[in-house]
């Protein structure tokens, strides 16, 4: 029997431009015991959907126009207020996506997690705790009973999650909804908390609905998968079926996009390689491209530059970066954050050398100390046989014009009160390219052009774009200087899979039409075995393997670098039907 | 954190030290002083006073006086000889002490333990009489933790002063804060969780009116309403708790108007700041996590929202502590209230130089260290911060 | 209620939400919320203006310690509450010389410090010197300069006080030699610069020339006054008690007198019809008229030994004309001044002295003339003001002075066409402008020491402290000096009137009003009268 | 399958930051109100004395504190040359004759007179001039130190963030009165140390305001991209940072120039500000507020000016919050 079923859902939003259906009519059901997946790219109406089951819409703006969502007799689109309250957290439980903002910073976390218990089963806060406590066993952090009073931001990402998780289960619901749970994370702890969840859901016989917009994560965990695209479901079923024979275009796309570490693409398909979309009367229609399958066997046939291993563009000889601890008051640091320790590396013309590791690995630390944008402790970095390490700012000026970055965070990293022309012509300006106003405002739209935008975007502000365009615009900021080396720090980390691989695709390219160099520096290693020629390893600041990308992927050396590898989605038809069987 | 805020203390110093020097040469520089008035004395006894006080000194010797580094002469009387008197013996009461003092001005103490000292003052070789000034040195000032005597009101110390007037000021800044926090803080968050309704126009509009009423013209329109028309409150005045007067009925009403009037401008501010940080912080993910949890509105507020929401407020407080538990000058006007507040005015206006000194390092003390507490606050609120 | 009082009343209540929840006691027969008049005990609450400078009779100078000293001390003689007249105090009866020299007190014997010491002659020849020595740098110091050899010593450049005219011949009689003869000696010493401290204590607390001495606290604080002193808290209260030691005990029926510093007017008006005061110091300018109209029985309005005028820089390069100070005198309306601005009954002065100072009228005058002024002007080279240089008011800020300022620079502009500016100074500045002589015209006030024109004449002597104008001239320096000198009152009378008329004619002060000495008293006040230097010994007032 | 799109709404015309900020603040109602009320009560202060029959500095001292609209009584001296109306006494002063009633004339003193009998129309209208000039001007200046100073100071951090910040905690405490009357001394009077001495003291709040923003900002990637376009510090202070704190610097403004119009009346109480007869919404407030219970309108009116320049500027600033973060459009 079906413990949520979902009829003719229609979330609208009414804002000042009109009205936007969010979740326009969909239905589906989740039985008693399963995991449902959900799939889609952002803004394809998954979140919107669980948030409406939960009443967790803001009205206004958000209005549910119509349908059905019984949960235990309860509609819970009509029920009122008080009664969802006592379901929420109780009955339905979720998790967010990102777990550095959604626990309360300001509360110990053995505040957070007994409250659902306090709430909801007026138990005495002695008992509550204990039984914190046991769920945070649960969940895989050790000593729980002392950890249980710290706070939140004591924590690392997959901690929190875990915490996260620990607080929505503590009530024992019977349905736990997770929004994009492993998103923000690094790929080995999504890897552990895929692994928790699928662990406690066997244990506890919760019901799952997990939103992701990466099929890989679905391969590894779901027995049913809902596709949504723009507010619609486009497709539905267990999950075999549909990896092993997707029926819409779409779901055809979403499932190539992925960069897999055993593809041999040189250009990943995306999305718009197999759907095609027609306006008719007002209504646009989805329809699969007739020539896909051709044009994805094209991608991968183009051919790779020749590259030159002599000429060095980068050398970086025995580099460290030391944070102080704490700085001590009569005397020096009380003792020093060796965030790049001791670390060389060449960088020939033309190529790419993939930086990998998990989070704090001191990966991102080193790109910033190669740019000069944290000094280095020690060691050397020469561009171009120039030694650049503890240049000053005005002495690194003809430099930065040569080498750029691109960060992870492309909303963070634009200045949200600069128009996409201001973004890219200050650089011009400020390094004399250009003869005049109107010429560099002719570069800075061939420059979105070469980013695949639309030149009239210029005069628009950063916030009127999606990630991934706001990821093109910042490429295009970084081109703007007419660079030889990129750093592009975690460029691709945080966006859905879809648009990775246009970005991906577009890195690609750029490159070979520029004779580009990158230091490509992410967590995930198929894409950065996409990416890159050489790759370098790194953990606690130290380079632990380096060499060409497709030896290390082969015959990883190193454990470390082999739970890099294991921790990535497999999305094969073969894995899931190993699991699911 | 006690290396941090011993860190914090440390800093102090200089600090204050340099206030107490601008302050000390900028009093000595504007017009007037304080013994001007409007019955002008004669020049001569303006130089006597002058030289009691000890300002016949050049400028930075005053300076150094008043920092405590270099002694200053005290207890100064004169012993005037006529000719072929040698010697002279005599008993100080004020201070204790039998002093002999020659013709050829040498002191000795006969009883009493203090070293005194002598100097001609005037040596009359014809007529041989001569006259000996006996003085003892003493060394008193800020290194001493004295802020010296008060030029107006006379006999008491500005020490004395501060420390008499100071727990007024307190005990009204406390229930104004109490009233502006109450108030602005419910109204604050109030408006923030009803945004763009009734609930928040009307609050902030309220707030406004705060900002825009001053309180010299809050204060008379509530001693007119509620001292005269109603009748529920006393108009002024301060009386003390335990005292005659109000103590019989439980409390001293007079307390409440004053308090108002203060409380009502600062909940304004409160009001606005609180709104602003509590809307911020509602849109918040982790908002959306406490409601998921099934909790009640108010429990979201109160719980999870209202600390992050006070954090613009709380850092708004320590300059506006230290205002206001200084006092005010325009309220301790206007309801006759013996605080600190009118010294600060007072002492300036009458070219008080040792009291306007001590009002100001009073007031930077209380600046510097309630800026030390809202840091320290502000990282018990945020647990972030508490990490750094 | 007026509709105005309404509306102010609805919009506070709206603004006064959430605290409204006071204590709605039933006000009593009318009297406000803060009643802290006890009915049936004899406890006087008085405003008094500023917070006193000290208590030290030989140090401040100031009206609010007059009041509050007058209760802990008493001088020689006291005064009669209506007339002024000397009474016994301390000596029970005085004899004079013929020449008017010397004066001999004799002391009653029950006369007592507080501590229980009988009060000596002696005592006020100690206060006396005290007073006078040059060390103490006391500001009064010249009240007792009608001594014989007193400014001498004051001024240093005596070294022997027993050369000065004060001789306690024994306990009980003093016996003081007078420079010239001066009329108004008798009046002179019931000011509290020629009150007595008591010597033991005095040198207890830092010896005779301690000016910052400990002694005035009440814990130290000997008198011998018909109150004692009982709290003295800054900026809150001075509390003094009936002393049990006074000699004429039986007499007073107060029991104990509060002295309230209220420095803001308005809030003195409040608190005495919210019941908290029984005498206020003075009367906001706004609250006048209402007084007036509605409640007429509890204002008192008293001529009062001041004048209020103006100065005007003789070395200005226009008024060093005396014509131009003439016009300037003759074009200010004075009527409009005292009767719109000050309200209260202030009389327009023509003259410098008040009317009747001693008996004492200034029989020069001028008048409000604006065509002799215009004509004034033309003849100093100035037709309908044209050539005549901008001037600035110069006064200190306060209402009332601003508002006669901007009268009086309106009347200038009106009726002599000259163009004339305002500019108020901070207090102190304001001194020290005037003090320098910096300014054009500035605004003053004279208070009498004493009850005699001589305290209104002798500060134009040249070179005097307060003269403050440039001005000096010869004639009127003699005539001042003879005036000390002459034989008897009315040829002393002779030389003042020829003084002020110089000084009305060469007008280097411009007097605008006579002070009226302002303030609210409840009816239950018995034995307040009214006298010119508004002066109210306490023994005489009890409470119905 | 079909769909609906939610259609690309609008395209790019040629908008900047201020342009862009100009068409979202005139969707903004209550801003609309404000510019209005504000755009009339400027209009009225700079405009309105001289359409006035009085103006604010005749003095005519019988008809003094009258409430507004209040009938003129009027009578003539005959034989004199003084010329005044007399509405209290039966007889000239100056002789001693009989005065004439004259007619009784329609009141044109629409908000009464004040304490000697001026025109408060005039007077709340002409002081309105100097209290917008003083509003604007000192808050500008105070804007424009305390900005730069704290930008500075948080972007830099550190040692220089040390110092400078001492400087504000010093200056926090230094006597401003004294500092006020030292000014005076050393300058004279001039009506531009008022701005000097009001923006001096209004500085330091903005400064610390600034400071704590711009340490929460600079460690946003856009700036360290900034860095790495070798874009120099001020650039990156004054170009980067600055126009994304304007949201709490336009909310502090708004709230400094209510203080600073009143800090003003309490500078013309020291000498430094307007002398009379010029006057400014401050001193009339004050004023006002000592007669409140008898001469209501005294206070009534200025109030009423002053508060309605101050909630349309509360209105206009939180409009201009708004319209400036381009983010807001969104909805």
């Amino acid at each position: 029997m079906a413990l949520i079923e979902v009829d003719n859902l229609k979330t609208y939003f009414h804002t000042r431009n009109g009205v936007v259906k969010a979740v326009d009519d969909i239905s589906f059901t989740l039985e008693k015991g399963e995991i449902l997946g959900i799939v889609g790219e952002s803004g394809s109406g998954k979140s919107v959907t669980v948030h409406t089951l939960m009443g967790l819409v803001p009205q206004p703006p958000g209005r549910i126009e119509g349908g059905t969502a019984n949960f235990d007799n309860h509609n819970l689109l009509t029920t009122d207020e008080a009664v969802l309250r006592s379901l929420r957290g109780k009955r339905i439980s979720m998790i967010f996506q990102d777990p550095m903002t959604s626990l309360n910073p300001y509360l110990r976390i053995s505040e957070q997690l007994i409250e659902p218990l306090l709430i909801h089963e007026q138990a005495n806060r002695k008992e509550a705790l204990k039984r914190a406590i046991t769920m945070l066993e649960k969940v895989g952090m050790s000593d729980a009973a002392k950890r249980v009073h710290s706070y939140p931001h004591e924590f690392s990402g997959g901690m929190r999650q875990r915490v996260m998780i620990a607080m929505a289960l503590i009530t024992d619901p019977e349905v736990l909804i997770a929004d994009e749970p492993t998103t923000a994370l690094d790929v080995t702890v999504q890897a552990q908390i895929l692994q928790l969840l699928k662990d406690l859901q066997t244990d506890l016989g919760v019901s799952v609905i997990f939103i992701t917009h990466d099929l890989g994560v679905i391969a590894e965990l779901a027995d049913r998968v809902v596709v949504m695209y723009q507010g619609h479901i486009v497709e539905q079923g267990d999950v075999l079926p549909i990896f092993e024979n997707p029926q819409h275009p779409y779901t055809k796309g979403l499932l190539a996009c992925r960069p897999r570490l055993e593809s041999t693409f040189k250009v990943l398909p995306i999305v718009s390689d197999y759907l095609d979309e027609t306006e008719v009367d007002g209504q646009i229609e989805l329809s699969e491209k007739p020539d896909a399958a051709a044009r994805i066997e094209a991608m991968q046939k183009i051919d790779e530059p020749e590259i030159d291993e002599t000429d060095l563009l980068l050398e970086v000889n025995d580099l460290c970066v030391h944070f102080p601890e704490r700085s001590g008051f009569f005397y020096g640091p009380e003792g020093w954050v060796k965030a790049v320790d001791g670390i060389s590396f060449t960088v020939p013309r033309g190529s790419t050398l993939g930086l990998v590791g998990e989070s704090g690995c001191g990966k991102t630390t080193t790109g910033r100390a190669i740019l000069n944008l944290v000094v280095p402790t020690s060691g050397s970095v020469k561009f171009m046989g120039v030694e650049i390490a503890g240049r000053n700012a005005a002495a690194m000026l003809p430099l930065r014009k040569r080498m750029q970055i691109v960060f992870q965070d492309p909303y963070s990293s634009l200045n949200p009160r600069l128009t996409i022309e201001q973004a890219l012509t200050e650089p011009m300006v400020v390094h004399g390219i250009g003869s005049s106003h109107s010429d560099r405002r002719d570069r800075a739209a061939a420059l979105l052009e070469e980013v695949d935008l639309e030149p009239q975007f210029l005069r628009r502000y950063p916030h009127e774009f999606s990630g991934g365009q706001r990821q093109r615009i910042c490429v295009a900021r970084a081109l703007s200087l007419e660079p030889e080396f990129i750093v592009c720090d975690e460029a691709v980390s945080a966006m859905d899979v879809s648009v990775q691989a246009q970005v991906l695709n577009l890195l690609k390219e750029l490159q070979a039409r520029r004779n580009l160099t990158y230091i490509f520096i992410s967590h995930d290693l198929s894409v950065v075995k996409f990416m890159a020629d050489t790759m370098a390893v790194m953990r606690a600041g130290k380079i632990v393997e380096q060499g060409s990308a497709e030896v290390i992927y082969a015959n990883p050396a190193e454990d470390y670098t082999q739970r890099l590898i294991d921790a990535i989605p497999r999305d094969s038809v073969g894995s899931i039907k190993q699991r699911v069987t | 954190m006690f290396r941090y805020i011993f860190k914090r203390l440390i800093f102090f110093i200089p600090v204050l030290w340099v206030i107490a020097t601008i302050t000390f040469f900028m009093v000595r520089m504007a017009p007037g002083d304080p013994f001007s008035d409007e019955k002008e004395m004669t020049e001569e006894v303006r130089d006597r006073i002058k030289a009691y006080y000890g300002m016949d000194q050049p400028l930075w010797k005053q300076y150094l006086i008043y920092l405590g580094v270099t002694a200053k002469e005290v207890n100064k009387h004169r012993v005037t000889f006529a000719s072929g008197e040698d010697s002279k013996e005599y008993r100080r009461e004020d201070v204790n002490a039998t002093l002999r003092v020659t013709a050829t001005a040498e002191v000795k103490t006969m009883q009493g333990d203090t070293q005194w000292l002598a100097r001609f003052l005037d040596q009359n070789t014809t007529t041989n009489i001569s006259e000996v000034e006996v003085f003892r040195l003493e060394r008193s000032g800020l290194l001493q933790g004295e802020l010296g005597p008060s030029f107006k009101h006379k006999g008491k110390s500005v020490n004395d002063i501060i420390r008499e007037s100071f727990p007024k000021s307190l005990e009204l800044g406390l229930y104004s804060m109490a009233i502006a926090l109450f108030l602005g803080i419910t109204a604050g968050a109030i408006a923030a969780l009803k945004q763009n309704t009734i609930l928040d126009y009307a609050p902030m509009s309220f707030a406004m009116a705060g900002i825009c009423l001053p309180t010299f013209v809050m204060g008379p329109l509530l001693v007119l309403v509620f001292g005269l028309w109603l009748e529920w409150f006393p108009v002024a005045g301060w009386s003390a708790w335990g005292g005659e007067g109000f103590f019989p009925e439980g409390w001293p009403g007079d307390r409440v108007l004053p308090a108002c009037t203060l409380g009502f401008f600062y909940a304004a501010m409160v009001a606005r700041l609180t709104r602003g940080g509590m809307l911020e912080t509602l849109s918040q993910d982790f908002i959306k996590t406490a409601r998921a949890k099934g909790l009640t509105e108010t429990r979201v507020v109160v719980k999870h929202a209202l600390r992050g929401g006070l954090l613009p407020t709380v850092s708004f407080l320590g300059p506006a502590f230290a205002g206001i538990i200084s006092g005010s000058f325009v309220i301790e006007t206007i309801f006759t209230i013996p605080g600190l507040g009118r010294h600060f005015i007072e002492a300036a206006t009458n070219r008080d130089y040792t009291l306007v000194l001590g009002t100001v390092l009073f007031y930077a003390t209380l600046i510097l260290m309630l800026n030390l507490i809202v840091d320290i606050l502000q990282a018990w609120l945020n647990p972030r911060i508490r990490a750094q | 209620m007026r509709p105005f009082q309404l509306i102010i009343l609805l919009s506070v209540l709206c603004l006064g939400m959430g605290v409204g929840c006071g204590k709605a006691g039933e006000p009593e027969d009318g009297e406000g919320s803060g009643e802290l008049i006890e009915k049936g005990k004899q406890v006087l609450r008085l405003g008094n203006g500023s917070e006193p400078e000290g208590l030290d009779p030989q140090i401040v100078t100031g009206v609010p310690e007059h009041f509050i000293l007058a209760a802990l001390l008493e001088g020689l003689l006291s005064e009669n509450p209506r007339t002024l007249a000397p009474e016994p105090g301390v000596a029970e009866r005085w004899e004079v010389s013929k020449d008017g020299r010397v004066y001999t007190f004799h002391f009653r014997a029950d006369a007592k410090w507080t501590n229980g010491d009988v009060v000596k002659a002696g005592d006020f020849a100690y206060s006396y010197e005290r007073m006078l020595n040059p060390e103490m740098a006391t500001k009064y110091g010249y009240m007792l300069h009608v001594l014989k050899n007193a400014k001498a010593f004051n001024e240093g450049t005596l070294k022997d006080f027993s050369e000065v005219g004060v001789k306690a011949v024994d306990d009980r009689t003093l016996v003081l030699t007078l420079e010239e003869p001066t009329p108004y000696f008798l009046q002179l010493i019931n000011h509290y610069s020629w009150y007595p401290v008591h010597p033991p204590t005095i040198k207890k607390f830092g010896g005779m020339t301690k000016r910052d001495s400990q002694w005035t606290q009440p814990e130290n604080f000997v008198g011998n006054g018909s109150f004692r002193l009982k709290e003295w808290k800054l900026n809150e209260h001075i509390l003094v008690e009936k002393s049990p030691t006074y000699w004429d005990a039986a007499k007073v029926r107060l029991e104990k007198i509060y002295f309230l510093p209220i420095s803001s007017a308005e809030t003195e008006e409040k608190m005495f019809r919210d019941g908290q005061l029984h005498v206020t110091q003075t009367i906001p300018l706004t609250r006048i008229e209402h007084y007036q109209k509605k409640e007429p029985e509890v204002l008192r309005v008293d001529p009062y030994l001041g004048t209020y005028f103006y100065r005007v820089n003789v070395n200005h390069k226009a008024l060093k004309d005396k014509r131009v100070r003439q016009a300037l005198a003759m074009a200010v309306n004075r009527y409009e001044i005292t009767r719109f601005v000050m309200k209260a009954g202030q009389i327009p002065a023509y003259y410098m002295t008040p009317p009747n100072t001693a008996g004492y009228t200034s029989r020069a005058k001028f008048t409000f003339d604006p065509a002799r002024a215009r004509q004034l002007l033309a003849e100093a080279g100035y037709p309908d003001g044209r050539g005549f240089p901008k001037i600035d008011i110069y006064y200190n800020t306060s209402e009332a002075h601003k508002h006669v300022a901007e009268a009086l620079q309106q009347m200038w502009k009106t009726t002599l066409h000259i163009d004339v500016g305002l500019f108020n100074q901070e207090w102190k500045v304001y001194l020290d402008t005037v003090n320098k002589i910096k300014y054009d015209v500035a605004r003053a006030g004279w208070i009498g020491d004493y009850n005699d024109p001589n305290t209104f004449l002798d500060m134009w002597l040249t070179g005097g402290g307060n003269n403050q104008t440039g001005w000096t001239n010869a004639r009127y320096d003699q005539l001042i000096q003879e005036a000390s000198q002459a034989s008897n009152p009315s040829a002393r009378f002779e030389k003042f009137q020829e003084a002020e008329a110089i000084l009305l004619d060469e007008m280097p002060v411009i007097p605008i009003y006579f002070y009226v000495s302002l303030s609210l008293v409840k009816p239950t006040v018995r034995g307040w009268y009214p006298n010119i230097l508004d002066h109210h010994p306490y023994k005489y007032i009890h409470l119905e | 399958m079909k769909r609906d799109r939610l259609a690309d709404v609008k395209f790019d015309e040629g908008t900047s930051l201020w342009k862009d900020a100009r068409r979202r603040l005139f969707q903004n109602k209550m801003a609309v109100f404000g510019l209005c009320a504000f755009s009339l009560v400027t209009l009225l202060s700079f405009v309105g004395p001289s359409l006035l029959p009085y103006d604010h500095e005749t003095i005519d001292l019988p008809y003094q504190a009258r409430p507004p609209l209040s009938d003129k009584h009027s009578f003539v001296c005959p034989n004199h040359d003084y010329v005044h109306l007399y509405s209290v006494d039966e007889n000239c002063y100056v002789c001693n004759t009989p005065l004439e009633p004259a007619a009784i004339q329609p009141a044109r003193h629409l908000m009464g007179t004040d304490k000697l009998g001026r025109d408060l129309c005039a007077a709340v209208l002409r002081g309105g001039r100097v209290s917008l000039a003083v509003g604007f001007m000192a808050t500008a200046v105070s804007l424009v130190i305390g900005v730069i100073w704290g930008a500075v100071a948080g972007y830099f951090g550190g040692r220089v963030d040390q110092f400078l910040m001492r400087i504000v905690d010093v200056l926090y405490a230094l006597p401003f009165l004294i500092f006020v009357v030292l000014l005076m001394v050393m300058f004279g009077r001039n009506f531009l140390l008022l701005f000097f001495a009001i923006g001096f003291v209004e500085w330091l709040t903005m400064s610390r305001i600034v400071r704590a923003q711009v340490m929460a900002l600079k460690n946003q990637e856009f700036v360290e991209a900034a860095v790495a376009l070798g874009y120099g510090r001020m650039r990156i202070i004054f170009c980067h940072l600055l126009p994304n704190l304007l949201g709490p610097v336009i909310i502090y403004t708004t709230l400094t120039v209510p203080a600073v119009m009143l800090l003003e009346s309490v500078l013309s109480f020291l000498g430094l500000g307007v002398q009379a007869p010029d006057t400014s919404w401050g001193v009339l407030i004050k004023q006002g507020a000592e007669g409140m219970e008898d001469y209501p309108w005294l206070l009534l009116f200025p109030a009423a000016f002053f508060s309605l320049t101050l909630f349309s500027l509360n209105f206009i600033g939180d409009g201009l919050r708004d319209a400036l973060d381009p983010k807001s459009s969104k909805d």
